[in-house]
């Protein structure tokens, strides 16, 4: 039941919640590994090209692209929220706040995809 | 085998949390603070009962013209002067003081007109635009405010605690406390209080067609007779026009459609698809409760259809945005039960309403017997023979708070009283008496002693009626002894057995239905809300008398009392000479 | 009518049970219950009173959405003939489809769900201008029956026990616009405590799910704004 | 859970990190365009106050955000409460502070290459 449970309890409000949230854990568990590799800079440069010269590779290549992707999700998500909780907005101004996030996000979303294209 | 008994102590027992408990529990903690209060309820706190649903709002005089006396004139005619004046008239000064509590110290909100001040309007039969009111949802304004107060207080709370009996002191003269059922658990609980407020609410509900709570089912009068009190006006059952029709399988049948419908210009058609209610009466559709239930029923007599039973209230020549605009509440619930109310027609039918009919009680709530008190729908004699729109929410804010008072004065020189074992166990033999029985159904049974009130003891009544109304009453009583609950051992699964609480409902309905027809017979004239077809007109005025039932051994036995015209006699008025009739505007 | 049946289960504490119930036009997903406890099982545990959408005591899961009972219509929500109810989320259940609302209720009056009155009984009642903007904003929120489906509805309550939960947090946000109410330090207090509108992550099933169409949501926002500016204010 | 303190913590730390983010986010693309190697990124930002600043601030916002973020996940998802979840977000957090402290020195001011 739970499943199909969550299934019909899902609105859109929720859904970007979810998402919001799995992005947020995402990035709190890459941080540390993100600036293990940034210390490596300094210390062991070497490695660090190694690791770069990773990120042609497909795998690492859509990792990072995930990462920077979910950074912007998270972000405009947490925007979003901001916004909803802090400018007293009438249902009406919601709904254009909701449709111009959308229209931000999918900006952000093509200008990445170029950018990594 | 007798199961065993919980026992507890407290000093102010309240049951029922409507109207009348919850202001109860909230004076008693203000008069007498140091007394430990206990509030016990059949269903959640502040969530059951009929205060809740109060949709139109509450009488009360605030200036503007109106006046204290011009409420208590409209009170008295409107009961066809059969309400105990002094009773009358106590409601209508304190509802000046209880409306103010309302707003000022619980804090409801009444809707207000432009200058600030509370908008009243009137209901039918009142002579001042008198009813104060929350949009059309007064109850859960009311009722929210005060369970928030009461939960707040510190009062002990025993939820989904039935009570079952009232159990005396040995010599019978005073109450000593009241056996319970734990309806959770299941288990029984024997609470002793110096002082026990019974609002449990009356609640007509052995009618085919009913408006109240699904909790109350007459508990409490039940209860009173059983303990030798005397009741009054018994026959007085009050019929709303307005019932919705959805068939016996639905628990929406009944429910109340709103007065407003047909005051902003709702017509009723019958089956044929023609208005009927100016063959009844010159202000058609806008005449009063009683009038219109009965045109609507009478039109059920004449088409007499199996398949479609009622008649049908229209409102789309209004223009459905219209309507949809304006009974917004009452469009989409009937939209949420699959009806078409701004744009179709929706099949109605009467449905009994409220009980005028109650314990007799004096000023101050008190009975006849030691330690009891009686407030709100439970109570006889402040409406008589018809209750006004909007008098019974007062009545039940009032007399709780009075009652409240009253207990919290009282119980200061009262202590508690041993009671009597053997009506305890008496009680409890009854309440477990279908546990020993061979499991059966419930529900048809109620079903039948519902059509049998609803024909014989109904809208229209009849002295033969209402005497194969009794032999029919008897019959379902007489099978419901031999009808047992299945799962029900004692001391074994009574924990949340609604079906074991439909048994004891049906009881107390039973008990109860007696009693109205046998006043019903007794009254040989028509009155209010009592109409007899073979005594249509209403006797002298003068004479006026009502009746009193009590429970004599087995035996019920109805007389009659005069009323005392204490403040006004027929004929004459307290208003002040030269005050016009009506200050509604006519429409 | 009912040639028809429509296969209800229910969530019975640890097990699950199925019945055909007889399918009616006219029909509540109350109607369908009661139809088992008064035919089929005469066991069954569950709970309502006004039958009419305005004491909130009906409402359960129905196919994993929190409803009233009563004003559900068999038809809305019915999938290929079958339904399944169980107890209301987020609340200890006694029985059956019974739960006990006690934590609900506690924690309104834990969110100062109780009007702080500064007149009584022997004065005048307050003038209020019902077009302030501040009325408009608490009588928005004023019809709510305390049904709990907000509550079942939230995710937050369920993952922490000592959240207030939205229709408590909606009574003190209409507490706080409500003129006649002079409690607002302890309201904003009691709402910023560790249970208070700060945990609310405005997934908005509150108001998703509230069949009064009422709006938790943005109420616990504006909460969430006044304890903010009360604090930055310095009086804390 | 979490009171008015750790919401205003972290929606201001949220906020303060918009700029940051679309800045790290450009750098980024920027830096991508040609490929990346660890003299370019060190190139960059050696010796940079700047970059310094840049993106100590961002850390100390990182850390404090996803610190309290955690928290609430842990306590909602994971049943961790009471003290072992304040424990749980400070850990987190001063750890973050120092993973980040230490990369963002070493990117600025460590040795050089
Ligand atoms: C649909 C509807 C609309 C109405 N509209 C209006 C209106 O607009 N204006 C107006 O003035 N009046 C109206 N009334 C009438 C009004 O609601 C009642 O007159 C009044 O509320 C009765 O209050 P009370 O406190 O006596 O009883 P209730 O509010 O009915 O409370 C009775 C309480 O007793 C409890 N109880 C019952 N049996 C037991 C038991 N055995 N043990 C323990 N507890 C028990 C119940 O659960 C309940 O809590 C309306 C009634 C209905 C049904
Ligand atoms: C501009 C950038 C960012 C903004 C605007 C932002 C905004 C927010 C907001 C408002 C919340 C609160 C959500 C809630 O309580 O429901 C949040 C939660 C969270 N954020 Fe961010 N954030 C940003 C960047 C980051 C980064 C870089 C990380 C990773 C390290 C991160 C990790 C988290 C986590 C783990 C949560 C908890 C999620 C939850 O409670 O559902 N955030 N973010
Ligand atoms: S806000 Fe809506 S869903 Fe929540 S308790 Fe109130 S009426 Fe029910
Ligand atoms: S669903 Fe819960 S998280 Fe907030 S917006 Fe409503 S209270
Ligand atoms: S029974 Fe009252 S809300 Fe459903």
């Amino acid at each position: 039941m739970t499943m199909v449970a969550y299934k019909n309890r899902a609105h859109p409000l929720w859904l970007a919640y979810i998402v919001h949230r799995l992005s947020g854990l995402f990035l709190a568990l890459f941080l540390p590994l993100h600036f293990w590799v940034l210390a490596m800079a300094a210390s062991e440069p070497g490695r660090l090209d190694g690791f770069l010269r990773f990120t042609e590779y497909g795998i690492v290549k859509a990792a990072e692209f995930g990462l920077v992707f979910g950074l912007a999700i998270h972000m405009f998500g947490g925007l979003r929220l901001l916004a909803l909780e802090w400018l007293p907005w009438s249902a009406p101004q919601k709904t254009l706040a909701a449709a111009a996030a959308s229209a931000s996000f999918l900006i952000a979303a093509l200008f990445l995809m170029r950018a990594f294209g | 085998m007798t199961p065993q008994i919980d026992r507890h102590d407290t000093d102010i027992l309240i049951l029922g949390t409507g109207g009348a408990g919850l202001f109860a529990a909230l004076h008693a903690r203000q008069t007498a603070p140091e007394a430990k209060v206990t509030i016990a309820v059949k269903g959640l706190i502040g969530k059951c009962g009929c205060t809740r649903m109060v949709q139109g709002g509450y009488n009360v005089a605030l200036g503007g013209g109106d006046t204290v006396e011009r409420h208590f004139m409209d009170t008295i005619i409107g009961g066809k002067w059969l309400p105990n004046q002094d009773m009358a008239w106590r409601l209508c000064e304190q509802a000046v003081v209880r409306v103010r509590e309302l707003e000022n110290e619980v804090g409801c909100f009444f809707d207000r007109n432009p200058d600030g001040t509370l908008h009243q309007k009137a209901f039918a039969g009142q002579t001042a635009d008198r009813t104060v009111h929350k949009g059309d949802l007064t109850g859960i304004e009311i009722i929210n405010r005060l369970m928030e107060k009461v939960l707040a207080s510190g009062v002990e709370k025993m939820q989904e605690h039935r009570a079952l009996g009232l159990i005396p002191t040995k010599d019978g003269s005073a109450l000593a406390g009241v056996l319970m059922v734990d309806m959770r658990t299941g288990r029984f609980r024997l609470v002793r209080a110096k002082t026990v407020l019974m609002a449990t609410g009356g609640g007509p509900t052995m009618y085919k067609y009913h408006t109240p709570s699904g909790d109350k089912t007459m508990d409490g009068l039940a209860m009173a007779l059983r303990a030798g009190l005397t009741l009054r006006d018994m026959e007085m059952v009050q019929f709303h026009p307005t019932g919705l029709l959805a068939g016996d399988h639905t628990r929406m049948t009944g429910t109340v459609l709103e007065e407003g419908l047909r005051g902003a210009g709702g017509q009723l058609v019958n089956h044929a698809g023609q208005r009927f209610m100016f063959d009844y009466d010159a202000k058609g559709e806008r005449a009063t409760r009683d009038v219109v239930s009965r045109g609507i029923y009478a039109e059920m007599r004449k088409n007499n259809h199996p398949d479609q039973e009622g008649v049908f209230i229209s409102m789309s020549h209004l223009g459905p945005d219209f309507v949809r605009q304006k009974f917004k509440g009452m469009v989409k619930r009937c939209a949420d039960c699959g009806f078409d109310l701004a744009a179709g027609k929706v099949e109605v039918v009467p449905t009994a309403h409220y009980f005028m009919g109650g314990v007799v009680v004096d000023v101050d709530t008190r009975t006849a017997m030691e330690g009891l008190y009686v407030a709100g729908e439970d109570a006889g004699g402040a409406h008589g023979s018809n209750r006004l729109g909007g008098n019974g929410v007062a009545n039940s804010t009032v007399y709780g708070g009075i009652a409240g008072d009253t207990m919290g004065r009282d119980v200061r020189g009262m202590s508690l009283r041993v009671p009597d074992e053997e009506v305890l166990a008496a009680e409890v033999a009854r309440a477990t008496h279908p546990l020993s029985v061979t499991p059966g159904h419930v529900l048809p049974l109620r079903q039948r002693l519902q059509e049998v009130m609803w024909e014989e003891v109904g809208v229209m009544r009849t002295e033969a009626g209402m005497r194969r109304g009794l032999t029919g009453i008897a019959e379902v009583a007489g099978e419901l002894m031999e009808t047992g609950v299945a799962g029900g051992k004692v001391d074994g699964d009574l924990a949340f057995n609604l079906t074991w609480h439909d048994w004891l409902n049906l009881r107390s309905l039973c008990d109860v239905s007696e009693v109205i027809a046998k006043a019903g017979i007794a009254r040989e004239d028509s009155r209010g809300a009592h109409f007899r077809e073979d005594f249509p007109e209403t006797g002298p005025l003068e004479e006026s008398a009502f009746t009193v039932a009590r429970q004599v051994g087995d035996a019920v036995e109805v007389g009659t009392e005069p009323v005392r015209f204490t403040l006004v006699r027929p004929g004459e008025t307290i208003l002040p000479e030269g005050e016009p009739e009506t200050l509604v505007a006519a429409e | 009518m009912s040639t028809d049946t429509i296969r209800l289960t229910i969530d019975r504490g640890s097990e699950t049970q199925a019945f055909d119930v007889p399918a009616y036009e006219s029909q509540t997903v109350l109607d369908v219950v009661s139809w088992v406890q008064q035919n089929a099982d005469p066991s069954l545990a569950y709970r309502f009173a006004c039958r009419v959408g305005m004491c909130g005591s009906c409402a359960m899961m129905v196919n994993g959405v929190p409803r009233w009972t009563c004003r559900t219509h068999v038809s809305k929500v019915v999938e290929d003939g079958a339904l399944h109810v169980g107890p209301l989320r987020n609340l200890p259940v006694i029985r059956d489809l019974v739960v006990d609302m006690d934590p609900f209720f506690d924690k309104w009056i834990a969110a100062e769900g109780v009007h702080h009155g500064t007149r009584t009984r022997d004065d005048e009642i307050a003038p209020v201008d019902e077009t302030s903007p501040a009325r408009v904003e608490a009588n928005s929120g004023i019809e709510c029956i305390n049904c709990s489906v907000c509550y079942a509805a939230c995710d937050t309550v369920a993952g922490n026990p000592d959240y207030l939960g939205p229709a408590p947090l909606l009574r003190a946000w209409t507490l706080l616009n409500d003129a006649k109410d002079a409690g607002r330090v302890a309201i904003l207090d009691a709402v910023s405590g560790s249970g208070g509108c700060h945990n609310c992550h405005s997934m908005g099933s509150c108001t998703a799910y509230c069949p009064n169409e009422l709006d938790p949501m943005s109420a616990i926002a504006g909460l969430k704004r006044e304890t903010m500016k009360h604090a930055l204010r310095g009086r804390r | 859970m979490i009171g008015l303190r750790l919401y205003m913590a972290q929606r201001i730390s949220a906020l303060l990190m918009a700029p940051f983010v679309l800045g790290h986010l450009a750098v980024m693309i920027y830096a991508i365009q040609g490929g990346l190697s660890a003299a370019e990124i060190l190139g960059r930002t050696q010796g940079s106050v700047l970059w310094f600043a840049f993106y100590g601030l961002f850390t100390v916002a990182v850390s404090v955000h996803a610190a309290i973020g955690l928290r609430a996940i842990a306590h909602e998802w994971g049943g961790v409460s009471g003290r072992a979840l304040d424990v749980l977000m400070w850990v987190v957090g001063l750890g973050l502070l120092w993973l980040g402290g230490s990369a963002v020195w070493a990117v600025t001011y460590g040795v050089a290459p």
